[in-house]
C-alpha cells in the first residue's frame, strides 16, 4: 500500500488493476522550443469543447489565461526578464520564457486519491481523467492538487482537467495539443521514450552552455513519484508558478488516519471520563 | 450512485471487491460512459482534405464532417508544410465555420436606415445588379483626356486575398468585362 | 508578485518565488458557512451521540434525549451543509459509488451515512419510545461512529494540499475533537437540567481544554515538521487569526463559566452559548486559515525551496 | 516569424536544431526574438542602413561570391555616363522633376542600351504622356519592360568606373558600422556578429536566407528594402539556391494568388500588365510596351492571347485583335486608397468588400470610413459583421457625435459568405503553391461562395444587357460566361474554372503547361503562369503524396508554379558549367544532356549550359545557357534596375515620412517619388516633432488575425488577446507616466485612440543621433464590433505610398503618447486639434 500512495512506482497502471495496460502515456513539454503560440491552448478547447474563460486583459505579458483551470487545460506562461541595462545597448539581456503547462497526471495523484466518488480514475494509459457523468463537484480534488490544476467549473459544478485526450489516445491519435503544436515543444508519447528523449535534449542544452535548463517532474523520486507530463525548464519552477518540490497529500496519509484514531479515542475517553463519578 | 442503465454489478463498490483495483482509484471506478468513449472524428461521415484559411503558410487540414456538420478539424499530418500543425488560429478553424455568432443571413441597411432589415438572397442578388449596371453606366468614360479609357468608374471592388484563386479569376474577368477598373485587394495593403 | 518600488511600473517581471504573484495552488472552492458548519455539526453530533449512549448507559434519559436529537439533528443539518456544497448536489449519493480509503470524504461520507442512520433510528425511537432496544442499539452503534465522524474532519482537511492545513495534520483532529466535546457539553449543559448536566459540563471543561491546547499549539506550528513558523503564520494572522483569537476568548470564557454551570442554569446556557460560539470560530479560523495559505504564493513555494535545498 | 506565421516556424526552428543561426531585426522582442540566437532592435524605417551597410560590408571586404556575380548579376554590365547617383546629388539621382516629384529613368541606362535598355516593371507604362510606372506588390514574377536587341557592354574585371560593381561599391560606401549605429540603434559589435554571420554563411557550401513580410514592404521605400536585400542575396549568392533566397511571408491564405491573379487595378492574370490609355493603341503596341522580347517575356504574345481567348472565346479573332480593344484603360493610380479618397469626393457609386475590413485594415480608418459613409451603395461579403458592415452605426465617428446613422445615405447590402470548409478551389500560398481544398459541405442559410455571387451577379448583369446594342455592353455580352454548376445553390464548378485558367489547346484538351501556348488564338489560358496544373485533365493542385513518402522537395504535394518548380531560378544553384556548386547545396545541374536534379529545373531542360544565342534571337533563345535569370531580358539578375523602379536604380536610405530624426545621409529627407495626399484627415507630422515625439509601429499577434475579420469574433482567439493594447519601454513609460495595465492615448495629427499599456523592456530605447529614441508598438486588430473590441491602430496612421507598390507606410510615423483614456465625444476631436495646433499642422 505504501507504494500506492508515495514513491517509485513502476506499474501504474497495473496497480489500479489493469492487467496487462499499454505502455505509459506522457507529455514532455520542452520550453526551450516553446513560441508562445497558443496554439495547445485552442487546439485543446477544440477538441474538448471547453467554453471560453473570459476576456480581460492580465497585464502579464502575453499571458491573458492566467492559470489552468476548469476551462483552460493548457496555460502558456509568459516571463519577461532582463538585466539592468543602459539605453541603447539592445536588449541583449532579455529573455522571453514561454512554457505550455498542463495537468501533470501523477505517478501518484492526490486528485484521483481524494475524489470520494470514483469520478477521478486512472486510466489503462495512466493518466488521470475526470467522469463527468460521475462527478458530483464535491472539490475536494481542487484542495488536493499540489500544482492548483483541477478546478471546479462555475455554473456547471464539476470538476475539470486535461484529459490527456483520453478519447483520442484510446484510438490511437495524439492529444489535441501534441499534434497542433508547431515547433514540436509539446511532445506526447510512451512516458519511458520521453523521458529518455528529455535527458538527450538536457544534455544538448548544458552542452550549449545553457546551464539553467533543468528537468522538472522526470524524477519517480519526487514527491509525486514522478509526473507523467513533465517539463524542460529555462529557470527555478515557481518562476512559471510551478511548486518547486510538490508532495501528494496522501503520502501522509496514514499518519493522518493514526492522528485522528488518537483523537477519535480521547474524544471517546473524553466522554467517558465524564460520565465517571456521581451525578 | 451507480449507473441505473446497468446492473448492480456495475457498482464500483461490487467491483472494489471483487477485482484486482482494491482501492477503487481505477479499473473499478470507470463509468459506462468512459467504457463506450471513444474519439469523435472515428465517427465521421467523411473526412475531407482541406488548408487553413488564415496566413499564407498554406498549412494541410481534415475537415471531419458528421450529419452534414463540422464536428473537427485539424492539421493534416500528410501536408510537407505542416506536418499536422497548426498555429492557435488554424486550430480555431471549427470556430470560425461553426460559431453561432457567425452570419447567415442577408442583411439589409436602407439609406439613412438605423436597423438591419432581413432581405431575400434573390431579391438582394436582383437589387445588386441593378445597381451594377446603372454605376457602371453613370460612372462611364469612353476617353480620359481624349485618349480612349472605355471604363467605369462607378464601381469599385476590394478583396481578394482570403479568397480562392477561381473567385478572384472569375472577379477579374467580370469587373474588366464591365470596364471596371478599381479592383483592389489586400496585397496592396 | 513582490511590490516593485519605484516609479518604473512595467510588465511584472518574474522573479524569485512566483508567477506574477499568483498562487500556486487553486483557492479551495468549499465555502463557508457550508464547509464549517459541517465540520461543527459533525463535531457536535459525534460528541453528541456518544454522550448519549453513555447517558444511557448510565441511565440520565434526559440528557441521553437530548444527546440522541442533538446528534441526529447535527448529523442531519452537516450532511445538508456537505450537500449543498456541492457543484452537483443531485448526485450526492454518488459518494456512496466507491469505497476509497485513500479519501476521508469516501471514508467520511460512510461513516457519515451509517452514523446519520444511527443516531435518526436512535432520536426516532428516544423520541417516540418505539423500539427503544433499537434506539439504545442504534445509540451505542453511533457511540462508536460519532467519535469517527467528530475527529476525521481532521483529515479532510488535513489531506489537501493547503499548506496550513496539511501541515496541522497532528493537530486538526484533537482540535476537532476537542472542539466537538466543547459543543456537545454545551448542548447538553444548557438543554439538560443542571442535575443530569454534570457529565456534560465535564465534556464542555475536558473539551474546551484539549481545544485551547490543539489550538494553541497550532497557532505555534509546534510540532509541524517543516517551516512551522511561516505555515502556522495564517492561523495567527488575518480573518484567521481573528477568528481564532475570538474563539480562543470565548471557549476560555465558556470553560469558566461551566465552572459554575452546576449551580445556574442561566450560567449553562450562556457557558454553553459561549462554548458553542468559541468551537464556530474555531472552524470557521481554521477554514480562512487554509484559504489564506492557498492564495499566497510563499506559503507553497518557500517550504518547499528550503525542503529541496535541505536535500530532503 | 513565430508571431504570424507559427508553423511555418517550425523550418526555422528545425534549421536551428541542425545548427542554423538565427538573427531576427524587428523593433519590438516578439516571440520570434525569444528563440533567435539574437534579436537586433532596429528603429523602424531604418532598415535600409542596415542591408547597405551589409552590402558594403560585402563589397569593401571582398567577400562577394565572384564566380556567381560575375556570371549571373548585371555587375559587369556598363551604365551610361550620364547616370549620377544620390552621393552625388544629395540623395537624388539623376532625372528628378522636381516639380512633377518623379523621375524620368532614362539616364540610369547601360551605356549603349538605349533608353530602353532594361527592364523591371510589370506594366506597359511608360510613354511620353503618361507619368505612371504602375507595379504591382509583392514582387516576385515581372514583365520586363522593351529593351532592343544589343548586349550592354560589360567589364568582366569589374573594374571600370561605371560597371555596376564599382557603381555600387561607391553608393554604399557611406553605409557603415558607424552610420548603423546612429541610425538604427544596433552597435558594431553586433553588426559585425551579423555581417560575419552572413558571410560565413554564404558561398558553395552554405546559403543564407532572408524572411520578411510587411515590416519591409509598409514603408514608403518598400520596395527598396526588398532591393537592397535582393542585392545582398545575389553578391553572396543566395538566390535561386536551397536554403537561400528572400522569401515573403504573406498573411492572408491567397494573397500569392490574388497578385497571380490579380484583383489588382494595374495587373491581369499571371504579370501582364493592364494597359494604359493611349492615343493609338493595339495588341502590337501593348506587347511592345508589356514586356522585352527576349527572355521568356518575349512569348508574351502568346501569354496575353490566350488570355483575350480565354475570357471571350470564339469572339476573339486574329481578327479584331483577340478583343484587346474590350479591357478597359488605366490613366494612374486606381489603388485602393486612390480609391477611398475618390470615394469621398463622391466619385465612386458601388462598391464591393469581399473579405476585406478597410475600417480596421487600412491605413487612416477615419477616412476609410468617409468613404464607405459618401458612396451610394456597399455590398459586403464576410462571414461576420465586420466594422466595414456596420460603420453606419457603430464607427468611431458616431460615438464621438461626428455623424449619425441618420446622416448616413449609403445603401448596405450584407450577404454572409461560405467558408474555405463549404467551397471547392485553391489557395496559393506563400512560396507559390497552389493547393486545393475540398469542399466539405453546403455553407449555411444564404451563405454562399464568393465564386457563386459572382458568376450569378454576371448572370444577372448579362441578363440585362443582353438586349442592348450599346457597343461598351459587347464585352460583357460576348465575355465566356458558361461554367457547368452543381449542387443545391447552383453552384458553379471551381474545378471548370481552374481548367479554363489552365488553359485548352485548339481541340479543346487541357495544356500541359505554359510553354504549349500559341499566339495565334489557337490556345487559350486564364493565367499563364498557372498554365499546367490541371496538365491531362487532372487537378494538379489537388494532389496530396504524403510527405513522408517523398523527396524533402515533395512535388508531388499541390502544385507550384511555374511548371511545379518549387525554387525559382534554380540554374543558378548550378555553376555556369551546370555543376553544383557543391555537393551540400545540389539541387538541380546538367547530367552532359540534359537538365535535372531534385526541383523541376527553371531553365530549358535541354539547353546545354554552352549554348549562346544567335544574333537577332528573341524569346527564350536570346538567354544563354549560363544565364539562369530567364524572365529578365538579358538572363541576369540585377544589382543595378536601369528601368523598372520609380524611385531609382538603387536604394538610398530616406526616413519614413514621419520621422523623429533627420536624414544624415542626404539633404533629402524623404523618398522624393513617394506618393503624398496632404488633405483634410491627412494631415503629416514634421520630422523631428516635440509635439510627435515618439516613433510608432504597427503590427499582428499571433492570436489574431489582420483586421479581426477571422478572429475577434471568435471567442477561443479572441479570449487569448482580449483588449487594444500598446507596449512602452520601462523609460518611456517612466517619462510619460504610464503604468502597466493602466490606460493610454495615443495621438496623431488625424486621430487619437487609447489602449491598455503593457510596460515591458521588449521594447528598447534607441540611441539615435545622439540622442534617445522611444517606440511605442501597437498591435491594429481592434475595432467597434466583435467578441472583444477596442480602437484601432490604424486610425493613427496617414495615407502615404511606396510609389512603386502604392502600398502605404504603417511600420513608422510618430506620435504623442500619454496616460489615461481618451476624452469621449466632441472632446476627442478637441484634443487632437489643440496637438495640431501646437505643431503648427494645417487646420483641418
Amino acid at each position: 500500500m505504501s507504494d500506492s500512495l508515495y514513491g517509485p512506482l513502476h506499474d501504474v497502471a497495473e496497480d489500479a488493476g489493469y492487467a496487462d495496460p499499454p505502455a505509459r502515456a506522457g507529455f514532455f513539454t520542452d520550453t526551450s522550443v516553446c513560441i508562445g503560440c497558443k496554439a495547445c491552448e485552442v487546439a485543446c478547447k477544440e477538441w474538448n469543447a471547453i467554453p471560453d474563460d473570459g476576456f480581460a486583459l492580465t497585464g502579464m505579458s502575453y499571458d491573458n489565461t492566467g492559470q489552468l483551470g476548469a476551462s483552460t487545460w493548457r496555460h502558456v506562461a509568459f516571463i519577461e526578464q532582463s538585466r539592468p541595462r543602459e539605453v541603447g545597448d539592445g536588449d541583449g539581456g532579455t529573455r522571453w520564457l514561454m512554457a505550455s503547462d498542463v495537468c501533470k497526471h501523477c505517478t501518484h495523484a492526490a486528485c484521483l486519491d481524494v475524489c470520494p466518488t470514483g469520478a477521478l480514475f486512472r486510466t489503462e494509459f495512466a493518466t488521470v481523467v475526470v467522469q463527468q457523468d460521475v462527478c458530483n463537484g464535491c472539490a475536494y480534488c481542487v484542495s488536493a492538487c499540489p500544482y492548483g490544476v483541477i478546478d471546479r467549473r462555475e455554473g456547471d459544478g464539476r470538476a475539470w482537467k486535461c484529459t490527456m485526450c483520453y478519447d483520442r489516445i484510446g484510438d490511437g491519435m495524439e492529444p489535441a495539443c501534441a499534434k497542433a503544436c508547431p515547433t514540436d515543444s509539446i511532445q506526447y508519447g510512451p512516458l519511458d521514450e520521453l523521458r529518455e528523449r528529455a535527458r538527450a535534449r538536457l544534455d544538448e542544452l548544458h552542452a550549449e552552455g545553457v546551464a539553467e535548463a533543468r528537468l522538472y517532474g522526470e524524477d519517480e523520486n519526487d514527491g509525486v513519484g514522478g509526473d507523467g507530463a513533465f517539463f524542460l525548464l529555462l529557470d527555478e519552477p515557481e518562476t512559471y508558478g510551478l511548486p518547486p518540490d510538490p508532495v501528494v497529500t496522501t503520502r501522509d496519509l496514514p499518519a493522518m488516519w493514526k492522528w485522528a484514531g488518537g483523537a477519535a479515542a480521547a474524544l471517546a475517553g473524553c466522554v467517558a471520563v465524564s460520565f465517571l463519578g456521581r451525578r | 450512485m451507480f449507473n441505473k442503465r446497468v446492473g448492480i454489478e456495475y457498482w464500483p463498490v461490487l467491483r472494489q471487491l471483487t477485482g484486482s483495483d482494491r482501492l477503487g482509484r481505477g479499473k473499478a471506478a470507470r463509468s459506462k460512459d468512459t467504457d463506450a468513449l471513444r474519439a469523435r472524428t472515428g465517427q465521421a461521415d467523411r473526412v475531407v482534405e482541406s488548408v487553413c484559411p488564415y496566413c499564407a503558410v498554406g498549412c494541410g487540414q481534415k475537415v471531419y464532417v458528421k450529419d452534414e456538420k463540422v464536428i473537427q478539424i485539424e492539421g493534416d499530418p500528410n501536408s510537407p508544410i505542416s506536418r499536422g500543425r497548426l498555429c492557435p488560429k488554424g486550430s480555431a478553424s471549427k470556430q470560425l465555420v461553426t460559431s453561432p455568432g457567425r452570419q447567415t443571413k442577408v442583411l439589409y441597411r436602407r439609406p439613412h436606415g438605423t436597423d438591419w432589415e432581413s432581405l431575400d438572397l434573390d431579391e438582394a442578388m436582383d437589387m445588386i445588379a441593378d445597381r451594377v449596371v446603372d454605376a457602371r453606366r453613370s460612372g462611364w468614360e469612353d476617353t480620359y483626356e481624349g485618349k480612349p479609357v472605355r471604363r467605369t468608374m462607378g464601381i469599385a471592388s476590394l478583396g481578394g486575398a482570403t479568397l480562392d484563386n477561381e473567385e478572384n479569376y472569375l472577379i477579374k474577368k467580370l469587373w474588366s468585362a464591365l470596364g471596371a477598373i478599381q479592383i483592389e485587394n489586400q496585397a496592396r495593403i | 508578485m513582490p511590490k516593485r518600488g519605484g516609479e518604473r511600473s512595467m510588465v511584472p517581471r518574474a522573479e524569485f518565488g512566483s508567477y506574477y504573484g499568483r498562487p500556486v495552488l487553486k483557492r479551495p472552492r468549499w465555502q463557508a458557512p457550508h464547509l464549517p458548519g459541517y465540520l461543527y455539526f459533525g463535531g457536535l453530533s459525534g460528541a453528541a451521540a456518544a454522550m448519549a449512549a453513555m447517558a444511557d448507559a448510565t441511565g440520565r434519559g434526559r440528557l441521553s434525549l437530548t444527546g440522541r436529537v442533538t446528534a441526529a439533528t447535527a448529523a442531519a443539518a452537516g450532511s445538508a451543509l456537505l450537500i449543498a456544497e456541492l457543484g452537483r448536489p443531485e448526485r450526492f449519493l454518488n459518494m456512496l459509488r466507491v469505497f476509497k480509503p485513500t479519501s476521508p470524504m469516501s471514508v467520511g461520507s460512510w461513516v457519515l451515512a451509517t452514523h446519520g442512520g444511527l443516531t435518526g433510528l436512535s432520536a426516532a425511537s428516544g423520541v417516540t419510545g418505539i423500539a427503544p432496544w433499537l434506539g439504545r442499539a442504534a445509540g451505542a452503534g453511533a457511540a462508536l461512529t460519532g467519535p469517527v465522524l467528530a475527529t476525521y474532519t481532521g483529515v479532510l482537511m488535513a489531506d489537501t494540499a493547503v499548506p496550513a492545513w496539511h501541515e496541522g495534520y497532528r493537530h486538526l483532529p484533537l482540535l476537532f475533537a476537542g472542539s466537538a466535546l466543547a459543543s456537545a457539553g454545551a448542548v447538553g449543559m444548557a438543554a439538560v437540567p443542571r442535575g443530569q448536566a454534570g457529565p456534560a459540563r465535564r465534556m464542555a471543561l475536558l473539551g474546551a481544554g484539549l481545544e485551547l491546547a490543539a489550538a494553541g499549539t497550532l497557532e505555534k506550528g509546534a510540532g509541524m515538521r517543516e517551516q512551522a513558523e511561516l505555515i502556522s503564520e495564517p492561523y495567527r494572522t488575518g480573518r484567521a487569526g481573528t477568528l481564532l483569537r475570538l474563539g480562543r476568548g470565548l471557549t476560555a470564557a465558556g470553560a469558566a463559566g461551566t465552572l459554575v454551570a452546576g449551580r445556574s442554569r442561566t450560567a449553562a446556557v450562556v457557558s454553553g452559548l459561549a462554548l458553542t460560539g468559541g468551537a464556530l470560530c474555531t472552524r470557521f479560523g481554521v477554514f480562512y486559515a487554509g484559504l489564506a495559505s492557498a492564495e499566497d504564493p510563499k506559503y507553497t513555494v518557500v517550504p518547499q525551496r528550503a525542503r529541496r535545498a535541505t536535500g530532503a | 516569424m513565430a508571431e504570424c506565421h507559427p508553423v511555418g516556424f517550425q523550418w526555422v526552428m528545425e534549421a536551428k536544431a541542425r545548427g542554423a543561426k538565427v538573427f531576427h531585426v524587428d523593433p519590438r522582442f516578439t516571440r520570434t526574438s525569444a528563440v533567435a540566437h539574437r534579436h537586433l532592435p532596429i528603429r523602424a524605417g531604418s532598415d535600409i542602413v542596415l542591408l547597405g551597410a551589409l552590402v558594403n560590408h560585402v563589397l569593401s571586404g571582398g567577400h562577394d561570391f565572384r564566380e556567381y556575380v560575375l556570371n549571373y548579376t548585371n555587375a559587369a554590365s556598363i551604365v551610361g555616363e550620364d547616370f549620377r547617383d544620390t552621393e552625388d546629388l544629395d540623395g537624388l539621382f539623376s532625372g528628378y522633376d522636381a516639380e512633377k516629384r518623379e523621375y524620368d529613368p532614362t539616364s540610369w541606362a547601360y551605356q549603349n542600351g538605349d533608353a530602353q535598355a532594361a527592364a523591371g516593371a510589370r506594366d506597359e507604362a511608360k510613354t511620353d504622356d503618361d507619368r505612371s510606372h504602375e507595379h504591382g506588390p509583392g514582387a516576385t514574377f515581372e514583365a520586363t519592360p522593351s529593351q532592343t536587341g544589343h548586349a550592354p557592354r560589360r567589364d568582366e574585371t569589374l573594374e571600370h568606373p561605371r560597371c555596376v560593381y564599382q557603381i555600387l561599391k561607391r553608393h554604399f560606401a557611406r553605409y557603415t558600422p558607424e552610420l548603423v549605429e546612429e541610425m538604427c540603434g544596433i552597435g558594431p559589435e553586433r553588426f559585425a556578429e551579423l555581417a560575419d554571420a552572413i558571410v560565413a554563411n554564404s558561398g558553395r557550401d552554405r546559403t543564407t536566407a532572408f524572411v520578411y513580410s510587411v515590416g519591409w514592404t509598409q514603408h514608403t521605400v518598400g520596395a527598396q528594402y526588398i532591393r537592397t536585400a535582393a542585392i545582398l542575396q545575389l553578391l553572396l549568392g543566395n538566390i535561386g539556391r536551397p536554403g537561400g533566397g528572400i522569401l515573403a511571408l504573406r498573411g492572408h491564405a491567397s494573397i500569392q494568388g490574388s497578385t497571380d491573379i490579380p484583383t489588382l487595378f494595374n495587373l491581369l492574370p499571371g504579370y501582364l500588365p493592364m494597359p494604359y490609355a493611349h492615343e493609338h493603341e493595339d495588341l502590337d503596341t501593348y506587347l511592345e510596351r508589356a514586356a522585352g522580347d527576349t527572355g521568356f517575356w518575349g512569348n508574351k504574345r502568346a501569354y496575353m492571347v490566350s488570355l483575350l481567348k480565354a475570357w471571350w472565346g470564339d469572339a476573339a479573332t486574329a481578327d479584331n485583335d483577340f478583343c484587346f480593344d474590350y479591357l478597359p484603360r488605366l490613366t494612374g493610380d486606381h489603388g485602393t486608397y486612390h480609391t477611398v479618397l475618390d470615394q469621398i469626393a463622391g466619385k465612386v457609386k458601388g462598391y464591393f468588400l469581399m473579405g476585406e475590413n478597410p475600417a480596421v485594415g487600412s491605413a487612416g480608418g477615419r477616412l476609410q470610413r468617409q468613404g464607405l459613409a459618401a458612396t451610394e451603395w456597399l455590398v459586403v461579403r464576410d462571414l461576420n459583421l465586420i466594422e466595414s458592415a456596420e460603420f453606419w452605426r457603430n464607427s468611431p465617428e458616431i460615438a464621438a457625435g461626428e455623424t449619425s446613422p441618420e446622416q448616413i445615405a449609403t445603401e448596405v447590402f450584407f450577404l454572409p459568405a461560405a467558408a474555405h470548409t463549404e467551397k471547392d478551389g485553391t489557395f496559393t500560398n506563400t512560396q507559390r503553391l497552389l493547393q486545393w481544398h475540398h469542399k466539405a459541405l453546403d455553407p449555411p442559410g444564404d451563405a454562399r461562395s464568393d465564386l457563386w455571387f459572382i458568376y450569378h451577379l454576371g448572370l444577372r448583369v448579362r441578363e440585362r444587357l443582353a438586349g442592348s446594342t450599346d457597343r461598351n455592353d459587347r464585352p460583357i455580352q460576348e465575355l465566356t460566361w458558361d461554367y457547368p454548376v452543381e449542387g443545391p445553390h447552383d453552384d458553379p464548378s471551381a474545378e471548370a474554372v481552374l481548367a479554363e485558367i489552365n488553359g485548352y489547346d485548339g481541340d479543346g484538351r487541357p495544356l500541359s503547361g505554359f510553354t504549349a501556348l500559341k499566339d495565334d488564338g489557337s490556345t487559350s489560358s486564364g493565367c499563364w503562369i498557372y498554365s499546367g496544373c490541371y496538365t491531362g485533365g487532372v487537378n494538379q493542385t489537388a494532389r496530396r503524396r504524403p510527405g513522408p513518402e517523398q523527396s524533402w522537395v515533395a512535388p508531388e504535394w499541390g502544385w507550384a508554379w511555374p511548371a511545379n518548380r518549387r525554387i525559382l531560378y534554380n540554374r543558378a544553384s548550378a555553376d555556369p558549367e551546370g555543376r553544383p556548386w557543391s555537393e551540400r547545396k545540389a539541387y538541380v545541374w546538367w547530367d552532359g544532356e540534359q537538365w535535372t536534379g531534385h526541383d523541376v529545373p527553371d531553365f530549358e531542360k535541354t539547353k546545354p549550359p554552352s549554348y549562346e544565342p544567335p544574333e537577332g534571337a528573341t524569346a527564350q533563345d536570346a538567354i544563354a545557357g549560363t544565364d539562369p535569370f530567364i524572365m529578365q531580358t538579358d538572363g541576369k539578375a540585377w544589382l543595378f534596375v536601369p528601368k523598372g523602379l520609380v524611385d531609382g536604380p538603387l536604394p538610398a536610405h530616406y526616413e519614413p515620412q514621419e520621422s523623429p530624426v533627420a536624414n544624415p545621409l542626404y539633404a533629402q529627407q524623404d523618398n522624393p517619388a513617394r506618393q503624398l495626399y496632404p488633405r483634410r484627415g491627412n494631415r503629416y507630422h514634421p520630422a523631428g516633432s516635440t509635439v510627435y515625439p515618439y516613433a510608432f509601429t504597427t503590427y499582428r499577434l499571433t492570436e489574431h488575425h489582420t483586421a479581426g475579420g477571422m478572429s475577434r469574433f471568435l471567442p477561443y482567439l479572441s479570449e487569448l488577446q482580449p483588449e487594444m493594447f500598446c507596449e512602452v519601454s520601462p523609460a518611456l513609460a517612466a517619462e510619460r507616466g504610464l503604468t502597466n495595465g493602466g490606460w493610454a492615448t495615443i495621438v496623431t495629427a488625424r486621430t487619437a485612440i487609447e489602449a491598455r499599456v503593457l510596460v515591458t523592456e521588449r521594447m528598447s530605447p534607441l540611441r539615435i543621433q545622439g540622442r534617445t529614441v522611444h517606440q511605442v508598438g501597437l498591435p491594429y486588430h481592434w475595432g467597434t464590433s466583435g467578441v472583444v473590441r477596442g480602437d484601432s491602430a490604424n486610425d493613427l496612421l496617414p495615407i502615404v505610398l511606396d510609389a512603386n507598390t502604392h502600398i502605404q507606410e504603417s511600420k513608422a510615423a510618430t506620435c504623442d503618447i500619454r496616460p489615461g483614456r481618451r476624452p469621449q465625444g466632441a472632446a476627442l476631436g478637441a484634443l487632437v486639434r489643440r496637438y495640431r495646433r501646437q505643431a503648427g499642422i494645417p487646420e483641418d
